[in-house]
């Protein structure tokens, strides 16, 4: 599989420590979920910002999508928590 | 027209400068999101003292783009202004402004809740809240998916 | 609070000053109603040169002020304005502002939109429009009348 | 019954020609529809500008009322068309 751009956002990024980072999967990874317990192994802060699915959400080239969705084609990953933009 | 930016804006120019663009629309709806001073989490007592807005660049204005256009879409609209701040904010400075411009103030009125309610479940964005207490991420609310869902029942 | 002139007023300096007023409320939702320059009768086929708007004074304010209370009972409001005016108007000029703050959006956009509704159905103006065939009173129509009835079964 | 203030507005009071006038009309005036009828008979501009009561709103001391109220103890009564404010 090619390189992938991975991007995180939040509580997230700020738990693995970097906003972004590119990586190489191997080929059993082919959903978003897939991708996501494979970074898990990656280190601690991974583990433990990527753990709780129920709080993360994420987008494939810059669209939402849901975590069973196949990753192939993707150029870039983004996880983050569910929004909190806009006003009360 | 969509316009993600750092800077703060003034929101009354920003309004009448849409009223003169549009100045044939007879119905023009506004809203105006305002940082407030206390913090949104139900055990917290503080104050907040500044209020961080992150966001996803490049995705944020093509998610604001495509509620936009799907306002559009529903309703009879002549014009539509999303204003959306990040970075650092402090209380009471304007986050969020929204204009729509129709013939109809229906139109004007639901398009601009529409974008409202569709923006704070699916653009984004993430709040940090600076307190005190130290500073906390800003958990977002159930209440906010229902009102969003609840309009493609209408 | 009620405002009812003939005078020009600039929405956006009023905007601004309602939510300065208001810092604290996060949602601040307004509605800009605009002199159209098209007639509003759907025979006529001219272009409105000059708007005038009849108004009884004394209860004019009396039926804004029972407006924006019933507004108040309805909904969780922390401040209310309506800027209503009368006398010759031209067409781009702003007739009507009302502005609502709430901590809530839906609270702020529900009480807007409610003023509005009564405020078309309940409201002692009328308008006649000026155009190259003459003038005519504007007629009332029922979808008004609708649109306020219906709050009654929300 | 003492003397009340009848106003007019809009096209009612173009066909009437004045806004305002002072009636005192006898007791068998009873209600505002009674008031109605009863003005009706004062002038041609009154009688073509009060006989379509479909088209006539009251306000008895600067308060909507139905046509059929009573209006002992009024002291301004006012008939227009149905409003037509705000903006679009």
């Amino acid at each position: 599989m090619p390189a992938i751009d991975v991007l995180y956002f939040a509580w997230i990024k700020e738990k693995i420590g970097v906003g972004q980072e590119q990586v190489s999967p191997p080929g059993t990874v082919k959903t978003v979920s897939d991708l996501l317990d494979w970074l898990a192994d990656r280190s601690a802060g991974h583990r433990s910002a990527l753990s709780d699915r129920a709080r993360i959400r994420a987008a494939l080239d810059q669209t939402h999508v849901p975590l069973d969705s196949p990753i192939e084609g993707a150029g870039e990953i983004a996880f983050f928590p569910p929004v909190t933009g806009g006003a009360s | 027209m969509i316009r993600v930016r750092q800077k703060p804006f003034d929101p009354g120019d920003e309004i009448n400068a849409f009223c003169t663009h549009n100045a044939n629309s007879g119905a023009i709806a506004t809203f105006i999101g305002q940082v407030r001073d206390y913090v949104s989490s139900e055990s917290g007592t503080g104050s907040v003292s500044e209020l961080i807005l992150e966001h996803y660049p490049g995705m944020t204005e093509k998610e604001l783009a495509r509620i936009a256009d799907e306002a559009a879409s529903r309703w009879s609209l002549d014009d539509t202004l999303v204003i959306h701040r990040f970075g650092p904010l402090t209380p009471s400075e304007a986050i969020v402004l929204v204009c729509t411009a129709s013939a109809h103030r229906g139109d004007a009125f639901s398009a601009c809740e529409f974008i409202m309610d569709w923006l704070k479940t699916s653009a984004p964005f993430w709040k940090k809240e600076v307190s005190p207490d130290g500073s906390e991420w800003v958990e977002a609310r159930e209440s906010d998916d229902h009102r969003a869902a609840e309009w493609n029942a209408k």
